[in-house]
């Protein structure tokens, strides 16, 4: 990377709830975000992707790693000196009926972000809410109206709006479509790659529908249990995957094409519980190629090509496949 | 297929009607499908197309007293070799059929299990009723259908309560609980839609695997267009309350007759096409599903529209195995 | 789809005629209470012996009391201080209630100490501890009212708290803590805007509640001072000469349940048309 | 589950604390001084002195309030100023009839409340539902000690099936004490059977909407079968916790309805405390009724993990 990332996390890793057990939601997880780059968080549930979006817009506190924005550690910040960050990151979230506050109209719900940071006011105020919402596909006049009067697609383009309005460099999108209907998620991938170009906005594109990702992200990181098992360039990590349960997901999402083969490979048993991971490598309870030598440490992530990382003993692609395998 | 095996269900110009606050309204309103022995049928569209409520009213299950049947036929033709109308039938017969020949998966595995009853308890009710089995064979019939679904442990976790299971493992018991007592046929209403990629492969080779095995015919509700290829052997595609197109798994993927089929399946992501600034875009459907009005329900937002769709009710033409419910199909370009 | 949000408040609310019916009665009892210098027949203080335990009849509609006093004058002016009483301890449980709800919802620090104190307070049955209160602070109308609000504002508090727990956790909260919206502003706008029809419900209830405690305490003589006519101390007077004058005991009785009734009544249809969930299911 | 049955004692326990707590400061503002007040009014300031220090009155409040509750935690509740015998006594003495009033009123607040609410709720918005709702909704709104007053006059009075009041001779049989007991635990009973009603309705209804309620129907039980026992085995938790309140809080709640009927129970006893300012009765009073409400709370607990499968592991 030649620019200064814009978003820098170290190591981060977050707790939730007391020793002896307490969820281990986030462990040791670094990556960095380029000035108009988006990063893809891929996963299942339990891997912890929401929980770092919320870490790196501090509505949560890291248990220990550091999260720097444009260069500053903002990781132990009092909320008091957050002002710039929460200028500069947005979020826009997954629900479109709980993330609009349903008592108040859609001029305040946007108005609200021009207040908090002064940026408006006035005639000018409305003019700029009028912008805004012309910027996301609906019409200024809407304005005047409350959440329920619109539709699930409608309500999204609202909280994008929202997130616009301080015109911030980072949006944090946890699963931004994922509770849309596909002719609508449509309009709104469109629409975010459309914001994505316009304003040069970088972004944490959270999800886990591995197709979305592909298409919004230019890298991605695929999250397991609270750890990264690999990352790199969209392009390397869904179509030359080197972690075992990269292709596992690949695998076991469904093509929506009848003539694609059908999943074959699958993994068996569950998802671990993120109050007791498994030792060594989160994954080995359900990888196809686990040795005894992976409940022993935790795989480092180590480089393919370029920037492409992942965290396993064995490379796939190079053949080092376990001797038992 | 469906024409030479006489239907295992057979439904025909089905119309529901809800009361709500705001007067009486049709989540339903001419749906027309059937389901062979054997076979999968995928039920597909978004929300508020009406599939959930018709795989309801198959159950008559619809919420009473508010929703009701009030026009079409449910067929369903019994193991005795019966054919009977579900939507006519009395509610004691109904409930004879209902997890004895008629079973259903439902979407929420977490919730759809009663919290206080042990799985077992739960699958041994089922079959002491209809099997007319005794406590300790119903609850040894449990365990059997535990193993069957691929439950490790069967024998101890046959006493455990839902809560002490993950998703996955609910939908296992579900799906248990369902087979039972060997239904002919299976309703299952967005079985995987609740759960993780990795898991979904599971249950959706389990479905499959346990279809081959007993031979049932399956009704498959989804949303998921990657899941009715990986699953279907016909599909039926619907759009607010109508059946907008049938037609077999290849036929609907590769040659789509309806413009909303169409236009549905170059909104996935995977069909992205790269636009002339190098960017890939998706396709898109504008607006929403709308209030309903004269015509053709999809004529607001279908980009092949014309004056005529706007007026008069457009029937559903069948011709061999395929049906499609629109005036244009066959002058627009697949 | 414009349409007043008023008007549309009204019909929904109004949509079960029970509701309407008991909305005017209420209606009527406060307009009685606030006029009844015009609307009462007679002084509820203007003793008459010769007239004593009269059964209703023509001169006196509800009949007269132990002192020849017209008992539905006596109830007109008892509304005055039973519905006066329970509007002050609404008011203040509200104000309060909401106040240390929103508080110990929000600041996990604050709510074990709040709720320690709720669940003490709640320890004790309503009436023992409204008594044990106006025991010790004195009998008079001030001190039932301040009585009856410690007794009252817990409820309000847990009703609060319970609401904002949920609400601080919906994303529309963590977008404006996102956004830097004060924490003041998030409190009363975000949390406060819709915790506000559970409160508006609950106060119909408290009132209610109120008005029934507030004659109990007066029944058992720790209420308000027995000079001031209130239905529950008409009906303590009254109690001995059940035997001969029924009527002494049942009419302000009546008064008392109508009132609270009605109160519950509308307190219910505001429930039904703000609880969104039972809405749904209708 | 130990853990959080532990865990719920010790916050019982603070609890308990804030409400002696409370009783003892609140107790203190009352005006008056409490030394002269048990003396009455022929005492001089002497005999006032003396006996402040026999109650350590004299000593700082802090140090009172510290000796107060080492001796409530030791069950000494003090000496009552007007019945010139310990308050502990004075209560046990009245502790047979509150006992037995909230018994049978709870009982026959269940019994009428827990079938009309699941009644009510299964056949919601027809007329059994209307029916019952209404009554619930009237009997709510009731003062018990007018109702209890009509009923005295109707069934004791008028109609003389049943006494007018009291509690029999003392030693009197037990068939005798149900006698005058009928009247009171009939009256608490429908008043509280209003709130039984409502609840055992809205937990019926919703249980009734969850998703494992329709599971049952999909195996094709019967109705009844899906009710009773899918349905009410999930609604139990809240129901026995309102029924358990219920009979928690007509320990000492029930003072109105002592009252009315003579009763000479722990109410009837906090009632005279009150009019004669005798502070030691009423303090101890509210600590037993508080204790007795957190112990049927903990008792709730226990049960809980008895019904719900999700408490117990």
């Amino acid at each position: 990377m030649s620019a200064l990332p814009l978003l820098a996390v170290e190591g981060l890793t977050k707790h939730f709830g007391r020793a002896p057990h307490p969820v281990r939601a986030v462990e040791d997880v670094s990556f960095h975000v380029a000035p108009g780059e988006v990063l893809g968080l891929v996963g299942e549930s339990g891997s912890g992707k929401s929980t770092i979006g919320r870490l790196v817009l501090r509505l949560i506190h890291p248990t220990s790693g550091t999260i720097r924005f444009e260069g500053e550690d903002i990781s132990r910040r009092p909320e008091r000196q957050l002002k710039a960050l929460r200028r500069n990151a947005q979020m826009v979230f997954q629900d479109p009926y709980a993330s609009l506050n349903p008592r108040l109209r859609v001029r305040d719900i946007i108005g609200e972000a021009l207040d908090a940071h002064r940026l408006a006011s006035g005639s000018r105020r409305t003019e700029r809410i009028a912008e805004l919402l012309e910027t996301v596909g609906l019409p200024a006049a809407h304005m005047s109206r409350f959440p329920h009067e619109f539709s699930g697609g409608q309500r999204q383009r609202i909280g994008i709006a929202r997130a616009l309005a301080v015109e911030p460099k980072l949006i944090i999108a946890d699963e931004p479509v994922s509770a849309l209907d596909v002719s609508v998620q449509a309009q709104v991938i469109n629409l975010m790659q459309d914001l994505r170009q316009r304003f040069g906005l970088a972004m944490l594109f959270i999800s886990h529908d591995l197709d979305v990702v592909e298409l919004m992200c230019d890298r991605i990181a695929v999250l397991y249990l609270g750890r990264i098992m690999e990352i790199g360039s969209a392009k390397d990590v869904a179509s030359r995957p080197r972690h075992p349960y990269t292709r596992a997901l690949l695998a076991a999402s469904p093509k929506a094409d009848p003539d694609a083969p059908k999943i074959r490979r699958m993994l068996t048993g569950d998802i671990p519980s993120p109050m007791a991971p498994p030792s060594g490598c989160v994954f080995r309870t359900r990888c196809p190629i686990a040795t005894e030598e992976c409940a022993r440490n935790v795989p480092k992530l180590r480089s393919a090509e370029g920037d492409h990382q992942f965290a396993c003993l064995y490379d796939m692609a190079n053949d080092e496949r376990p001797a038992a395998a | 297929m469906s024409m030479n095996t006489p239907s295992l269900l057979s439904i025909q110009d089905l119309e529901i009607r809800f009361r709500t606050e705001d007067g009486e309204i049709a989540p339903v309103r001419g749906v027309t499908l059937s389901v062979a022995p054997g076979e999968t049928l995928a039920l597909v569209g978004e929300s508020g197309s009406g599939k959930s409520v018709t795989s309801l009213s198959v159950m008559g299950l619809l919420p009473r007293p508010a929703g009701r049947v009030s026009g079409g036929k449910i067929l369903f033709r019994q193991r005795s070799g019966r054919t009977v109308d579900l939507a006519a039938l009395p509610l004691s017969d109904l409930r004879g059929l209902r997890g004895a020949e008629i079973a259903m998966v439902f979407q929420e595995p977490m919730t759809s299990l009663n919290p206080v009853l042990t799985v077992g308890e739960q699958i041994a009710e089922s079959v002491r009723l209809h099997m007319g089995l005794g406590h300790a064979s119903a609850l040894k019939r449990a365990e059997e259908m535990l193993d069957l679904v691929e439950i490790p442990h069967a024998r101890r976790r046959v006493h455990e309560y839902p809560h002490q299971m993950s998703g996955g493992m609910r939908q296992r018991v579900m799906i248990a609980l369902a087979m039972s007592c060997n239904p002919s046929l299976l309703i299952a209403d967005e079985p995987t839609t609740a759960l993780d990629v990795t898991i979904q492969a599971q249950i959706l080779a389990l479905i499959q695997r346990l279809q081959r095995e007993i031979g049932m015919g399956v009704l498959f509700i989804t949303h998921n267009l990657g899941v009715v290829a990986e699953i279907a052997d016909r599909v039926t595609v619907m759009y607010a309350g109508q059946v907008v197109e049938t037609g077999s798994v290849g036929e609907i993927f590769r040659t789509p007759r309806h413009p909303y089929t169409n236009a549905l399946l170059n909104c996935l992501p995977a069909r992205a096409r790269r636009g002339e600034d190098g960017r890939r875009v998706v396709q898109s459907i504008p607006g929403s599903i709308g209030k309903i009005g004269d015509g053709c329900a999809f004529a607001p937002r279908c980009v092949h529209a014309t004056d005529p769709c706007g007026v008069g009710t457009v029937l559903l033409e069948t011709e061999m195995d395929r049906s499609v419910r629109c005036l244009r199909w066959r002058e627009i370009p697949a | 789809m414009e349409q007043s949000p008023l008007l549309l408040f009204f019909r929904r609310m109004f949509r079960r005629k029970l509701v309407l019916i008991a909305f005017l009665v209420l209606c009527v009892i406060m307009l009685m209470a606030l006029l009844a210098p015009w609307v009462a027949p007679y002084e509820p203080t203007a003793i008459k012996v010769i007239r004593r335990l009269k059964p209703p009849g023509e001169l006196n509609w509800l009949g007269t009391d132990e002192f020849g006093r017209d008992i539905l004058s006596r109830i007109i002016y008892g509304a005055r201080a039973s519905l006066g009483i329970g509007f002050a301890v609404v008011l203040v449980s509200m104000t309060f209630g909401t106040l240390f709800g929103l508080l110990a919802g929000y600041f996990r620090s604050l709510d074990g100490l709040v709720m320690r104190v709720v669940d003490a307070l709640m320890a004790l049955p309503d009436i023992l501890l409204a008594i044990f209160l106006v025991a010790v602070l004195g009998a008079s109308a001030f001190n039932v009212v301040l009585a009856l609000s410690i007794v009252y504002t817990p409820r309000v508090i847990r009703v609060v708290r319970a609401s904002t727990l949920v609400i601080r956790e919906l994303p529309f909260v963590e977008a404006a803590r996102a956004l830097g919206v004060s924490t003041r502003r998030i409190l009363s706008v975000h949390i406060l805007l819709n915790v506000a029809s559970p409160v508006l419900v609950q106060a119909t209830f408290i009132f209610a509640y109120a008005v029934l405690a507030e004659a109990g305490l007066s029944f058992l003589g720790a209420g308000v001072p027995p000079e001031l006519p209130t239905w529950g101390t008409m009906i303590a007077s009254g109690q001995q000469y059940a035997d001969q004058a029924f009527w002494v005991v049942l009419f302000p009785g009546l008064a008392i349940v109508l009132a609270a009734l009605s109160l519950q009544v509308v307190g219910d249809g505001l429930r039904d048309m703000l609880d969104p969930k039972l809405r749904k299911a209708l | 589950m130990w853990l959080k049955l532990g865990r719920r004692l010790g916050s019982l326990i603070i609890v308990m604390f804030l409400v002696a707590t409370m009783v003892f400061f609140l107790t203190r503002l009352a005006p008056g001084d409490p030394a002269a007040l048990m003396l009455g009014d022929q005492a001089t300031a002497e005999d006032i002195a003396r006996l402040r220090q026999v109650y350590g009155l004299d000593k700082p409040i802090l140090v009172q309030f510290l000796l107060w509750l080492k001796e409530i935690a030791t069950g000494n509740l003090g000496q009552s100023i007007f019945l010139q015998r310990p308050v502990i006594q004075a209560i046990a003495e009245r502790a047979e009839p509150t006992f037995f009033l909230a018994l049978f009123s709870v009982s026959v607040a269940a019994l009428v409340g827990i079938p009309a609410g699941i009644a009510s709720a299964v056949w919601r918005g027809r007329l059994v539902d209307q029916i019952v709702s209404g009554l619930a909704m009237l009997a709510a709104n009731i003062p018990s000690f007018w109702l209890g007053l009509i009923f005295i006059q109707l069934f004791a009075v008028r109609l003389g099936w049943f006494p007018v009041a009291g509690y029999g001779e003392p030693g009197a049989p037990f068939m005798e004490r149900i006698l005058h007991l009928a009247l009171p635990a009939t009256v608490l009973g429908i008043v509280n059977s209003a709130l039984i009603v409502r609840f055992t309705r809205a937990s019926m209804l919703d249980v009734l909407s969850d998703d494992y309620i329709r599971t049952a129907r999909s195996k094709g039980l019967s109705e009844a079968r899906v009710v009773l026992r899918h349905a009410f085995g999930n609604a139990l938790v809240p129901i026995i916790t309102v029924v358990g309140l219920t009979a928690a809080l007509l320990v000492g709640g029930a003072i109105v309805t002592e009252t009315v009927f003579g009763l000479p129970g722990i109410g009837n006893l906090v009632v005279s405390a009150v009019l004669r300012r005798d502070y030691p009765v009423i303090q101890g009073a509210l600590i037993v009724v508080a204790g007795i409400y957190v112990l049927i709370n903990l008792l709730i607990d226990i049960i809980y993990t008895f019904v719900d499968p999700r408490v117990r592991y």
